[in-house]
């Protein structure tokens, strides 16, 4: 028998015939009511028979196999993975606000659609946007919305060859796959040395067929776009509308909207900027916003005020509508926690996100430069990330950057992005965010540091790291090739 | 400074190092003219306790009625163990399992989250969740005309049994795609949809066909001959089922002769509060032969490299970050958290567990049924019903009725008026394990109640 | 079965390793006449679902009033990741840290908590914790017997401004030790202690004087020369203080000349919530001369063999596992969750926090008071008051008064009639942080209303 | 730089002057009220200056340093570490029962004072007494309030020179140091060789100074005082009472009740038996039960019903009382968390515990004799626990009781309880409660097994252990020599 590990069973192994977490059933209910025999179920369900203790234990124990915001700094470039405050999730989970069926009457929704509706009204100025809906469930379907918003308006417009969206290379993936999904093509153009979009190259692209250019700003490269004005007036001249995806938001808040820049819809990722929880993957919340061309098109239900009170605006008060993108009213108890993360922010708050994100990023930036590492855009500001390429380090010491983030496990840190952005080559993308001290920063420099001596002296620490996790190198190859995506009782 | 650690010192010392005089020297790339938001709009900063206090009574004002309505959102028992552990930081503030050997908690327990998934629908392959039921049948539709070699349309069959809001998302979504939904209707005495109204398409060309089980009005569809005509018809057949009925229902994968081809479905009812409409999720589980077609990450077991298993996120090159424009989807960030609390919860219930469930919610929907049948001037549309869900109709508008209801604390169920105008004054009325007799004879006497007084009015007013 | 996880196999598994026939074997060494209970008076098992609705229904029965009782128990805002992180099953579901080495989160705890009360009180030492405040003086009354090697007396000087339930509770535990309180009055004028009204006592020997700041009435006593007084007379110091008061008032340890020698209170106002009445916890600190006449747990800093770093539980000698009945006392299990939940708190809180809270709650007093005393017929019976609590008069008896506004959702105060008869028609009222204008002005009002109700009945009356 | 261990620094190594969790500070309120110059601090206290981020990390981070139920085996012996049932904390958390002040009128508590007044009732059915109060704290308060009503009683009869108490050796240390508390004598009386009280010590004991005996029946020792009706009557018929320590009710519950054994009065650990929380320390709660002769000496508040409303039984009511031990009712959410878990078993359940400890006890006990433990009363059934003596282990091999224990915890399972009862020598007492599942017995069987072919094989690692915790084994002498009792900044 070996010693403790951090191994736990398939809740499946723990499972036992007749076993049960009984309390968790409820009663009995007398009555006759049945299933035609031909549409029954034939035999139960795979699930496991396990007591309410082995549940608790179990999936505590699982948990604790987890890097998390809770248990370490974790610079996941263009993840925002800042301190998600506890009270959002309790005052969220006040027993009305769980209880609220979401078709319930208006009558039954003052509190909650008050809560809304000024989420929507701060968003709407924090963006410098006409109109806010706060349906879409995640960052994508923002960009969804947005995207069939841009096509809805050259439709309303007459302007039916309009299906061409321009991403440049720099785009986080959903951008691309977007405009697919929305039934457009998409036109990849490059960046310049600096990170900057070649001009261009954008000239060249856009046109009659333009139905619009998807932007981050700052991009993926960490690096914000300074000729924003003259990429808006080559889109707009050429009939196009302006796209920004504002996963990325935490690095300009209060410092620039958006709106501003001369872009006319933008998605939030709520659940970066706002700090609502990313729960292992998800859930998120996509709001957008839209300037004035675009408030006839945004997404339904969306919270109006009339006379102190608040109701739903739905098909018949938007009938532009791109229409509905979920089942009720979007990640609604998101929102309330980017509400109440608001709040607590306020104003003032809000202002000092992006600037201490900036101040964290910068800071990061320069000591490591400093420790040896090669920063992808050396001349330019870091915004609230910025990027290092190990492609020296990968020709001289035969380690790749998977290598430095594996190890970088071992000393305690979760790694930063890896391989994003696609051009940039041995990249670590790297987002300390404004939550984090000092100290932390600086003791992550000192195991990149650690890392960099190893490269040298033992470089085999790397490439078969990390050595302290419940597992080590995962194959993922085989799991691509010998799926094994589901549990199966042994034959 | 709010959730700021950064003291004078540190800021003066991390500026040194910068060699930069102040922090906004930092965004000095941003154009001048550009910079600045004053964020008007945005209220001054509050406390956690005057936070605290404001949404204490915002949640106040919204109360906590006796809830009825069902149509897609269900109420049910929420074991305790569920959002304890859902709750717990390294779930609940941790990203997508990016780094495998850092989330081995999160990527076994999606593995765990898929089997189940699999066991509940009799399904070969489940994804670790899409964003809700309505945006999975959309994906559904999407990934089925991807899916269906046999066919090069763009058309999907979506009966009018299917919960209309999703076919309103579903039309968000695909239409862009140009894919188009062929509207089936229902039989009025039924409220199903019978194989004989697919006979009249009989040749002609078709991604998929839709089937709700059970359907928005509670009914049992007859999912068998359903799912066979559309394989004989080269069809890919979509189930859209409710997960705790599954405990009770044939399996989607045992439909007919060949089963089921893509399932979906809410996963609310398993464990997710109601909590006005989300973060719920959508899941979705399909045969292995189509498994690069489905949408979402999916997390597959594997080995490390001293051979111990291990979990990692699989599949990747269908995903948008490897695959960009040529994606299955766009889809990115999904519902880690309300899978992680579905996880638990189906772990506690069990397949014994769920049966006594959803066993209860059949014969509660019996009960209520009857309980308000017995009120004058209350009918049932269709026969009795499949599972938690009923249409009545009534003698008089609706819209009036709910409102008085709910000014007694009941919300009393869904107006179906304006969408199945066919059916007239109808009622859709939901009733989980939750109701207890008490609660549904409270319902039946305020029923009674309000009824009576319409009537009292009516004849004052004649 | 609930909670239990054996399946019919594993129990017939089980009795026949055990070659027994059945469980009820396994009892026979239980005489037979004495075998079997019926528990005739405990109901049938209900599910958590109905457990959670009769729970529901039973809060709702007791309401949220608006609160202004104090006396002993304070609402304050408790941050919301104190419960997050006490409710932690590593936390909350382990027992007492024996085993040191799998235990260190919780030792490091203590030992933290230890650190931030011995900050706090300014004393050196601090132990794990003791019950309740109350049973805290008590404690601290029979280690100052214990530790007063100049004084042979069992008897300790109680001020009437001491908390009079502390001074009941004290008496329960310590009269059986032959232990004898000497009840020292206050200054009707001022509402302290004078130090005058101690020299009656002056060559008298005591082992210990009480002294408690801000004291039952809210008001500040002279710790000072109350301290200087004691030790003059070789009597040790006991203060009873309020942890929150402490971020503005004088440090016990720097009371008088050589400062307070043992130091306790209740701890609850650390982020406890109200939960009528408990679990909360008592504090403990002391000198280091006094260390081994402590009860209650200590963690120490240590280290391990390889010279590391690691806590402990220490000096165990003074405890009854190991003494038996030569113990300090014959405490064991404490209050470990609630020192969790106040170690986060005052994490949180710091000094600074600390203080704000702090000068809120005198801030808020004084404006409670004012506002009162501006309705007809209430007086303050003191002066301002010290911290958040004060005693007012009415012109009528107080419990009528009390239950109107009761009614009216507003928890006045304390009725000190029957406690206190020399101060009339007495109230003690309450105002923390948690307070806003628009409260204070709630209970102005409300307070106006009855007094004018009153007036009129009695008008009437007459 | 070292890579990541579970070391954390001391939150004070944190602190930095200037930084703060400020969401949690209140707002400023307004005004001019000032404390006195002279009673005023000085200089603000020490405590660490930190965010709201690290304050989450550096406890959460600490918690999972501890074993605890929710993820490990805990055979604790006479500690009944058994599941403690998630929802009994969900509920006793509800907002109003949280909000509730202690002094609040009766009018705002009948919810509270329901559940406490049915607690009551159905404790005085389970023990068999006639009266229960709530009010003790834990299990030590419980035996003071317990022998302060037996002085009161005897008292009240004019019984004077009654202040012996008679202890068995096997008993608890709360035991003897309660009496002495309570300004009682102890007499402590010998058991024989099968674990039962020396009757003919105990008659020798016992006399007209005898105020009563303290006894746990199972004992501490693991089995059951068989002659228990005899020892009953040797003390009542010296004009003594009877104390039962119920802090291992969790071996007779719906078994047999102390009432009907003949005990006056009892306490009961419902932090144990009834699974509230054990919180690292506490909270406990030590209800006492009293037969008819001591109901008058019940210490107050007790919850009375009149006419369909509760109310509190004070002073007034019960002029003979003992008084308050509390500065108001006890631990009374405990209490409340005993009380759903009690309903959540129901009858039926609350006998399936005391069967189920039963077999899960003996089955361990069995086992581990068959791997070549020896018990310490082979001939006897064990009840809910039961005791394992090292001596020949200590003498053959020099490992110690404590040795196992340390290793055990390599192994993944929480020791037993070691060197308790202090009568069998190297001694572990074993309690597996209830909830365990019999793999876990088994697992726990290989890890014993293991060890023991350690012992022979490799006894260092027995010496050395534990290996995989974040600490090794720790200096206790140190520890209480050069005290380190709170955290000093470095000078
Ligand atoms: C730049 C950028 N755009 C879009 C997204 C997509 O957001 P989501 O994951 O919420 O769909 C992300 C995050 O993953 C992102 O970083
Ligand atoms: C047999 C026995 N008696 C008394 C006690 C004391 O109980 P408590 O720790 O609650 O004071 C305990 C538990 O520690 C015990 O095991």
């Amino acid at each position: 028998m070996a010693e403790l590990g951090l191994r736990e069973p398939v809740i499946f192994e723990l499972s036992r015939p007749g076993r049960h977490a009984g309390t968790q059933f409820p009663p009995r209910v007398a009555g006759t009511a049945q299933v035609p025999a031909h549409l029954r179920r034939a035999a139960p369900p795979l699930l496991p028979a396990v007591s309410e203790l082995q549940v608790v234990r179990h999936f505590t124990r699982l948990s604790q196999m987890n890097f998390s915001i809770d248990t370490h700094f974790y610079p996941l470039g263009s993840c925002t993975m800042k301190y998600n405050p506890k009270v959002c999730h309790t005052l969220a989970s006040l027993p009305e606000f769980l209880g609220r069926h979401p078709l319930a009457p208006e009558s039954q929704g003052q509190g909650f659609m008050a809560c809304m509706y000024e989420l929507q009204e701060m968003l709407k100025d924090i963006t410098g946007m006409q109109g806010v809906s706060l349906t879409p469930m995640a960052g994508a379907q923002g960009e969804y919305a947005g995207v069939a918003m841009i096509r809805a308006y050259h439709r309303a417009h007459g302007d039916l060859a309009r299906s061409e969206i321009i991403v440049p290379q720099a785009a986080h993936g959903t951008n691309p796959a977007t405009a697919t999904m929305c039934g457009c093509s998409v036109r990849e153009i490059p960046c310049d040395a600096n990170g900057d979009v070649d001009l261009d190259a954008l000239r060249a692209a856009a046109g009659p067929q333009t139905a619009g250019i998807m932007l981050t700003n700052p991009s993926t490269l960490g690096v914000f776009e300074r000729r924003i004005e003259e990429v808006a007036r080559i889109v707009h001249d050429a009939g196009g509308l302006l796209y920004y995806d504002g996963a990325n938001l935490n690095a300009i808040l209060g410092k620039v909207r958006p709106g501003d820049m001369g872009f006319d819809v933008i998605h939030m990722n709520l659940h970066k900027t706002f700090s609502t929880p990313h729960g292992g993957g998800g859930p998120g919340s996509g709001a957008v916003g839209v300037g004035a061309r675009l408030l006839p098109f945004l997404p339904i239900p969306l919270v109006g005020r009339e006379g102190g009170r608040y109701r739903w605006l739905t098909e018949k008060d938007a009938p532009q509508s791109i229409g509905r993108l979920s089942g009720f009213a979007g990640n609604a108890g998101v929102n309330l926690r980017a509400y109440i993360y608001m709040r607590l922010l306020g104003r003032e708050g809000m202002i000092r996100v992006a600037e201490y994100a900036a101040l964290n990023a910068n800071y990061l930036m320069k000591r490591l430069q400093a420790a040896g590492f090669e920063a992808a855009y050396p001349g330019r500001r870091a915004s609230h990330e910025f990027i290092i390429t190990l492609k020296r380090e990968n020709r001289d010491h035969d380690v790749t950057a998977m290598d430095v983030a594996k190890r970088l496990l071992d000393y305690g840190f979760h790694a930063p992005t890896t391989y994003f952005p696609l051009l940039v080559p041995e990249c670590l993308l790297i987002e300390p965010t404004e939550t984090e001290a000092k100290e932390d920063l600086d003791r992550f420099c000192e195991a990149m540091s650690a890392i960099r001596h190893e490269m040298a002296h033992d470089p085999g620490k790397l490439s078969a790291a990390p050595h302290t996790m419940p597992v080590r190198r995962l194959d993922d190859v085989r799991a691509a090739k010998q799926l094994d995506l589901a549990w199966k009782p042994a034959a | 400074m709010p959730f700021i650690p950064h003291t004078p010192e540190d800021v003066a010392g991390m500026l040194a190092t910068l060699g930069a005089a102040s922090i906004d020297e930092l965004f000095d790339e941003i154009p001048a003219g550009l910079k600045g938001a004053r964020l008007a709009g945005v209220p001054p900063a509050l406390s956690e306790m005057e936070v605290a206090r404001l949404l204490a009574e915002r949640a106040a004002q919204d109360g906590r009625p006796l809830c009825f309505l069902g149509a897609g959102a269900y109420e049910h028992h929420i074991p305790a163990p569920v959002w304890a552990i859902a709750s717990r930081g390294e779930f609940y503030s941790a990203y997508t399992p990016y780094q495998a050997e850092a989330s081995q908690g999160t990527l076994q327990l999606i593995y765990e989250y898929q089997s189940m998934m699999c066991g509940l629908t009799g399904m070969e392959v489940s994804n670790a969740s899409l964003y809700d039921g309505a945006s999975a049948l959309a994906e559904a539709c999407l990934m089925a005309v991807r899916a269906n070699r046999g066919s090069n349309s763009r058309r999907v069959l979506m009966p009018r049994t299917v919960n209309p809001t999703y076919v309103q998302v579903a039309r968000s979504i695909a239409a862009n795609q140009n894919i188009a939904f062929e509207i089936v209707d229902f039989d009025r005495a039924l409220g199903r949809t019978p194989v004989e109204s697919l006979r009249a398409y009989g040749g002609e060309d078709f991604a998929a066909l839709v089937v709700q089980q059970p359907n928005f009005f509670g009914n049992l569809e007859e999912v068998h001959e359903l799912t066979d005509w559309a394989h004989q018809n080269n069809v890919l057949l979509i189930g859209v089922v409710n997960p705790i009925s599954l405990a009770l229902l044939s399996a989607p994968g045992q439909w007919g002769g060949r089963g089921a081809d893509i399932v979906c479905g809410e996963g609310q009812p398993l464990g997710v509060p109601l909590a006005s409409g989300g973060p719920y999720f959508g899941f979705m589980t399909t045969r292995m032969q189509y498994v690069r077609q489905m949408p979402g990450r999916i997390v597959g077991r594997t080995v490390d490299i001293e051979g111990r298993p291990g979990f990692t996120l699989t599949l990747q090159a269908r995903e948008q970050h490897i695959r960009r424009s040529k994606a299955t989807s766009n889809i990115c960030t999904n519902q880690g958290l309300a899978v992680t609390a579905a996880t638990v919860h189906l772990s506690l219930l069990g397949a014994q567990g769920l049966e006594r469930v959803a066993q209860a919610c059949l014969q509660r929907a019996h009960d209520l049924v009857d309980a308000l049948c017995r009120v004058p001037g209350v009918k049932p549309a269709f026969g009795p019903p499949g599972f938690h869900e009923a249409v009545l109709t009534l003698d008089r508008p609706v819209a009036p009725v709910l409102a008085a209801l709910a000014a007694r604390g009941i919300l009393g169920g869904l107006d179906l008026t304006e969408r199945y105008p066919e059916l007239g004054q109808a009622l859709l009325v939901c009733a989980t394990e939750t109701k207890t007799d008490a609660d549904i004879r409270a319902y039946a006497e305020a029923l009674a109640a309000v009824q009576g007084e319409g009537l009292r009015a009516a004849r004052g007013a004649a």
